[in-house]
C-alpha cells in the first residue's frame, strides 16, 4: 500500500487502484504473466516494473514503454483495445504445453469486451481448459460510452458460463476482495482446471484521458457517488478500524511515497532525448538491407 | 428521421478550422437527406473525439446519430446492413490503426457488395478515418493506410488537404453511391483558412481530380493530406532560390488522377512524390510508376520518392525523424534538379 | 416439401434440409430479409429465390449468384465464414429506424461461431433488442474440426442469454420444430422483443465440399448414426404415419422435384459464357476513369 | 514436444510437387526444434485443404500440430503468444482471402512486437498463407495481399515459385527470428519438379536476393509465385523470335532485390513486371520505381506492369479474363523492345 501514493499522481488510474493492486500482487513472478493495455500502472506498481520505463510511454518516448516486458513479467503496453487478449491465451497455450504451471492474466476494460477478440479468445481459452485470468476492469465507461450501453446482459462475467468456465462479479473497490478473487483464479488455472473471468466492478474517477472532457456525457453527481467508495480512502479507513495501521503508518507511507515519486521524477527527467537510430533499431531482429539503407540515408541527413 | 433543412443555419464564418468545415459538410448533408446516418466510438455526446460530430446529436436526434460499441468489425458491418436496407450511412473509425480490426468488413464485404450483388445493392458509405500523423500520439494513432485501401478493388479514397477541400470533398463522397474512404489529416483539424460553403456543387472538381495549389514551371511536387501544407512551405524556400515548384495536391488516392500528373510533368519534366507512410508499398511507387509510364520522354531525372521509413510509425519523440520534412523534401528537389545523366 | 426432391442432387446440403427448409418458409417476403452463407440452397429454394441464378455460383459463373438479392429478399452467397452476420445486424438497426416490421434472419454454422463478428453481431443486438434471428446450423463439422472442440461451452444457443437475448436448441432434423421456433422467434423480434438464437443440431451428411475427405477426420459409423435420423425420410414417414400423404402424393413429389431438376438443369445448361466485360462493370455503381480505362485496354486486347 | 529426429526419412524423391516439397520442410523444422508449432484451420487429421501438412499431427502429435479454432485473428494472437513464450509458431491461414479478419493481429501486433519491445520479444512467426489465384475457387479464395503485407513495417514476405524454392524458403523463413509472410501459390502445389533437400543451407540465397531462373539480354521479366512460370513460358515464346527475355524471380518481396534488379536490369535496359494483384497499388509500383530510381540513364523504355485489373478476383468463368496472360506478357514485351523516344 505505501507504493499507492504514487498512483494517485497518475489520474487516468484514478479509481482503480484496488483493481490493479489487488489483482497485481497476487501474480507469481517467478512463472506467472500480465498481459496490460494502457491503463494499468496500478498492475506496474504492484508487480514491480521500473516506472521510470513504464511512464516513458506517456512521455512520448516509446510506446511500449523502456522497461523489459520479458524480464518483469509485465508485458508492453498495448494501445489496441483488445490486442492483447488473445496473446495470454497463445502465452496460457505455452504455459500448459510445456506444464510450467505459468498462468497469464490479461487485463481488459469494459469497453474492450465488446471486440471479437475477447470472445474469440474466452473461447479457446474455454475449450483447452487453458491457465489464463480474464481480468475486466468494468470502471463504467468506455470513453463516453456508459458500460450500459456497451454490455448486452449487463455483465462480463456473466459470459464465462456460456464458454464453460468460471466468472465472477467482484466488488473492484475492495482491495482485499480482488485479492483473494485473483488468487482463486490462479490456483485454479494452475491446478489444470481451466480459465475464470473476474469483473472487478470499479470506476474511472478520472478522465479518459488528459484530452478527454467527462462534462460532456456524464454529471458531477455520478462522479460524486463514486468518490464515496473511494478505493484508497476506504482501505485506509478499514485499517485504522481494524487497529492494523496507525497514524504513524500512513505518515510514514505517505513519504516513502513521495519519496518514491521523486525519484521516478527525477528518473523521468535524466532520461534525455531518443537517439534518433532507435527509429531502425527495433524493427527486425534480423534487420533487412532496405531497412539499413533507409538508416544510413537517415544518419547522412542529419549531417547536412 | 424527421429532422427538417431549417435547423441548419447556413451562415458559415469566412475563416474556419478543417474540424469546423467538417462538421457544417455532416450537418449539411444530415440535413438533405434523411437516410443519411453518422454513427461511431463516442461521435454522439462527446462529439468525437476530434469534436468532428460536434453538436450533430443534439441536432438531428439519437436515431441519425449514436454513439458505436467498441468494436470496428461492427462499425463497418452494420454500415453494410444498413446501406442494404436504403441508408446512407457515415460511420467513423476513430483513428485510423483502428481500422485493421475492421479490414475484413471494408475489404471483403463493403468494398465488394456492390460487385458481388452485380450492381442490385449499392454501397453509398463514407467511412470517415482521422489518418496520418503529426500529432504526437500513442501507437496506432498515426498510421497512413492510403496504399492498402487503395489498393482495395471497390473502393474509393479520398484526403482533404484544406478546410474547402474538407467540406466539398466530405458532400462528394457522401453523395457517390459507393464506399468512399475519407482520410482527414489530424495534424490539420485545427488549421484555420479561408471557406466558403457556398460554392456551387457544379463548380466542385470532380471526382478523381487533382489540384494544383500551386503552379511553377521547374518541378512539381505531388502530395496529399497534411503534407501539402510542407510542400508549400518548401515552395516558399525554394522561390527564395529561384526555384519554382508546381504543388499538386493529388486529393484522390483512388483513383488517381492521372491525366493530372501527366499534364503537370510533361511542363515541368521533373515530379516529386511525397506521403507519411512508409517508402516500401507506398503509394509514391504508384505515383512514380504513373508517371513514368506517361512522361517517360518529357522526364529529366527518375521521379524521387519522399515518404516515412519502412518503420513503425514512432512514438512523439521521433516523430520528427520520421515524417518527410521540408528539408528532406527540398533535397529532394535538388535532386531532381541537379540530375544529369551519365 | 415437393420441392426438396431438388435438394438432394446438391450434396453439400445433405441432412441440414429440414433446417433450412423449416425455417425459410416461416420468413414474410414482403418485410423479412435472409443472409446467407454458402450452404442454404435450401433456404433459396424455400424462399423461392431462382434456383439457376443461385447454383449459377457453384459453377463458377458469379461468386454472388446471378440471382437478384434485393428483389428475392436473399442476401447473396457469401463465402467469407461469418461475413454477413452483422449485416443481418444492420439491416435490423435500419428496420428499427424505419419501424416496417421486417426482421433480419442471418445463418451461419458452429463453425463461424468462433469468429469475433458473431459476439459482436450478438452483443449489439442485444443492447438495441434488434428485430434479428441468429440461426445457427450445428452440423456437427466445420470442414474436419468437430463441432466439440469448437464451442466451448457445448452449446451456441448457451450464449445467448449472457447477451440477455433468446436462444433455443432445436432438433435441426424436424422440420416442424424448427419452423415452429422460426415462427416464434420472427414474431418476437416484430413486437420488438429483441432477437434469438436459435441453434439447430443438425448434421452434414456429406462431405464439406466436393474437394473434402471426410474418411480422414470421422468414422462411417458416425455418418451411419446419422443417417437414421434423416430429415426427408423421417418426415416422409411421419407424413405417412399420420395419414396426411399416401404414395400417390410421394410420387407426384417426385415428379415434381425431378421436373424442377430438369428445369434447373436445363436453365444452368442454357446460361452460357459470361461476357467478359462483366470483370469491369460491377466493381463500381459510378466508374472510376482508370477502370474504365483499363476496360477500354482489355476490350482491345481480345481483338488481337 | 518429445519427437526424435529418426521420425523423419531422408529419402526425398528426385521429383516431387511443391506441396510435397512444403510438408517435407515442415517435417524436417518439426523435428529439428521442439519448440516449433503447427496449427491452422484443419491442418491436422485432414492434413490441410491442400495437404500441405498431411501426416505431421501423426509423425509429431497432437501438442506439436494442432487444429485452430474457425477464428483467424484467434491464429495469429495465439501465435504471438506462444512467441512470447518462447516457441516458434508456424500457422496457417487458410486462404489468403481470411487473412483479413486476422489483420490487426498481423499488423498491429505480430508486426510490431519486436519494435515495441526494442527487441526483447522477438517473434519468429512463419505464417503459411496460401495464396494467389488460377484454381477457379469460390469468392476469396484467390486473392494476392503481397502488396499490403510488403507495405507493412515489421514483416518479412516471401513466395516461392518451386518445389526447391519452396523448400529452402520455407526452411529459411521458420529459421529467422523474425515474422516471416510465407505466400505459397496455390495454382503451382502439384506441379512437380526437381527437387534436392539435401543442398547445404550455406548454398542458399541470402533472405532478400531473387533469382534468375532464365538469362536473357533483351529485357528483364520480373515476376513471383505463380507467375513466375507464365514468364518463363512467355521467353520460350519469344525465344523463337529471336528475344532472349530475362526472368527473375524476385522471390522476397519484403525485403525486395534492389540490387538484383539493378544488375539485371541495367544489362538488358527494358523491364517488364508481372503480378496478378489489381494494378492500381500492387507490388509493380515499387518494383517499377525502384528501378526507375536505380537505372534510369539505362532504360530504353518505361518499365511496364502487367498486373490483374482493378476489379475483385472473379469467379472462374471469367478468371482466364483477368489473369495476365502470356500474351499479355508478351504484348508489353513488345511495348518495350519497340518503344522509340518521341
Ligand atoms: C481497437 C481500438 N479501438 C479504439 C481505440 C480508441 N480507444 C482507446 S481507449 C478506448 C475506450 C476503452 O474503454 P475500456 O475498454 O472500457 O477501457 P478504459 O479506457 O475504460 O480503461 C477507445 C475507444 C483503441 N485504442 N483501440
Ligand atoms: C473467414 C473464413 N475463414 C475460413 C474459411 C474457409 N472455410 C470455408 S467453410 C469452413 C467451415 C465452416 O464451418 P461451419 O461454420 O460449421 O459451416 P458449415 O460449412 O458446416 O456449413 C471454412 C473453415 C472461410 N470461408 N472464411
Ligand atoms: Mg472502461
Ligand atoms: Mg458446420
Amino acid at each position: 500500500m505505501q507504493r499507492e501514493g504514487l498512483i494517485l499522481a497518475y489520474s487516468p488510474l484514478r479509481g482503480q487502484e484496488a483493481a490493479q493492486i489487488g489483482s497485481g500482487i497476487a501474480l507469481d513472478l517467478a512463472r506467472d504473466f500480465a498481459f496490460p493495455t494502457y491503463r494499468e500502472l496500478g498492475v506496474a506498481v504492484a508487480m514491480g516494473v521500473d516506472l521510470v520505463g513504464y511512464l516513458a510511454s506517456y512521455l512520448g518516448i516509446w510506446h511500449g514503454g523502456l522497461y523489459d516486458p520479458m524480464a518483469s513479467r509485465f508485458g508492453s503496453i498495448n494501445a489496441v483495445v483488445s490486442g492483447s487478449v488473445l496473446h495470454a491465451v497463445g502465452w496460457a497455450k505455452g504455459a500448459q504445453l510445456s506444464g510450467d504451471g505459468g498462468v497469464a492474466v490479461t487485463y481488459f476494460g469494459d469497453g474492450a469486451s465488446s471486440e471479437g477478440e475477447v470472445h474469440e479468445a474466452m473461447n479457446l481459452a474455454g475449450i483447452d481448459k487453458l491457465p489464463v485470468v480474464f481480468f475486466c476492469q468494468n470502471n463504467g465507461w468506455a470513453i463516453s460510452l456508459a458500460a450500459e450501453r456497451q454490455i448486452a446482459g449487463g455483465t462480463v462475467a456473466g459470459r464465462a458460463a456460456a464458454y464453460g468456465i468460471e466468472g465472477v462479479q467482484i466488488d473492484g473497490n475492495d482491495v482485499i476482495a480482488v485479492l483473494h478473487a485473483t488468487r482463486q483464479a490462479l490456483a485454479r488455472a494452475r491446478a489444470g482446471d481451466g480459465p475464470t473471468v473476474i469483473e472487478a466492478m470499479t470506476y474511472r474517477a478520472g478522465p479518459h484521458s488528459t484530452s478527454d472532457d467527462p462534462g460532456r456525457y456524464r454529471s458531477l453527481d455520478d462522479e460524486q457517488k463514486w468518490l464515496s467508495r473511494d478505493p484508497i480512502a476506504s482501505f485506509a479507513e478499514r485499517l485504522r478500524a481494524e487497529g492494523i495501521a496507525d497514524e504513524q503508518f500512513f505518515l510514514a507511507a505517505s513519504a516513502e511515497a513521495a519519496r518514491a515519486a521523486d525519484a521516478v521524477r527525477a528518473g523521468l527527467a535524466a532520461l534525455g532525448d531518443r537517439p534518433g537510430e532507435e527509429l531502425f533499431d527495433f524493427v527486425f531482429a534480423n534487420p533487412t538491407a532496405t531497412l539499413q539503407e533507409q538508416k544510413h540515408a537517415w544518419q547522412e541527413s542529419t549531417h547536412d | 428521421m424527421t429532422e427538417s433543412k431549417s435547423t441548419v443555419s447556413g451562415t458559415p464564418a469566412t475563416h474556419v478550422r478543417m474540424q469546423g468545415a467538417l462538421n457544417l459538410a455532416l450537418k449539411h448533408a444530415l440535413a438533405e437527406d434523411d437516410r443519411t446516418l453518422v454513427f461511431g466510438e463516442d461521435v454522439a455526446k462527446l462529439g468525437g473525439v476530434f469534436r468532428v460530430t460536434d453538436g450533430l446529436q443534439e441536432t438531428f436526434g439519437i436515431d441519425r446519430v449514436f454513439d458505436s460499441q467498441l468494436a470496428e468489425a461492427s462499425i463497418i458491418g452494420m454500415a453494410v446492413g444498413l446501406a442494404l436496407h436504403g441508408y446512407r450511412p457515415i460511420p467513423e473509425i476513430q483513428f485510423d490503426g483502428f481500422a485493421y480490426p475492421a479490414m475484413n468488413q471494408i475489404v471483403t464485404q463493403m468494398a465488394r457488395m456492390n460487385y458481388r450483388t452485380r450492381g442490385a445493392a449499392p454501397m453509398p458509405i463514407t467511412l470517415r478515418l482521422p489518418s496520418f500523423g503529426g500529432i504526437r500520439a500513442p501507437e496506432f494513432h498515426g498510421e497512413s493506410l492510403e496504399s492498402v485501401l487503395a489498393h482495395v478493388p471497390g473502393l474509393k479514397v479520398v484526403s482533404p488537404s484544406s478546410p474547402n477541400e474538407a467540406y466539398q470533398l466530405l458532400r462528394q463522397s457522401i453523395a457517390d453511391p459507393d464506399p468512399v474512404v475519407f482520410m482527414e489529416p489530424k495534424a490539420r483539424y485545427w488549421n484555420k483558412a479561408e471557406f466558403d460553403p457556398h460554392v456551387p456543387v457544379s463548380d466542385y472538381l470532380p471526382i478523381g481530380r487533382s489540384r494544383a495549389v500551386r503552379s511553377g514551371k521547374h518541378v512539381t511536387l505531388i502530395a496529399w493530406g497534411a503534407m501539402v501544407a510542407k510542400c508549400l512551405r518548401a515552395a516558399e524556400l525554394a522561390e527564395e532560390d529561384g526555384v519554382e515548384i508546381e504543388v499538386l495536391d493529388l486529393r484522390w488516392l483512388k483513383p488517381i488522377d492521372v491525366a493530372g500528373l501527366e499534364e503537370s510533368v510533361s511542363r515541368t519534366k521533373r515530379a516529386v512524390v511525397v506521403h507519411e507512410a512508409p517508402f516500401s508499398g507506398g503509394l509514391g511507387g504508384e505515383v512514380s510508376s504513373i508517371i513514368t509510364e506517361r512522361c517517360f520522354d518529357s522526364l529529366r531525372a527518375p521521379v524521387q520518392r519522399v515518404a516515412g521509413y519502412d518503420v513503425p510509425y514512432p512514438s512523439g519523440a521521433l516523430e520528427d525523424q520520421y515524417l518527410p520534412s521540408v528539408n528532406r523534401i527540398l533535397r529532394a528537389v535538388q535532386r531532381v534538379l541537379e540530375y544529369r545523366r551519365g
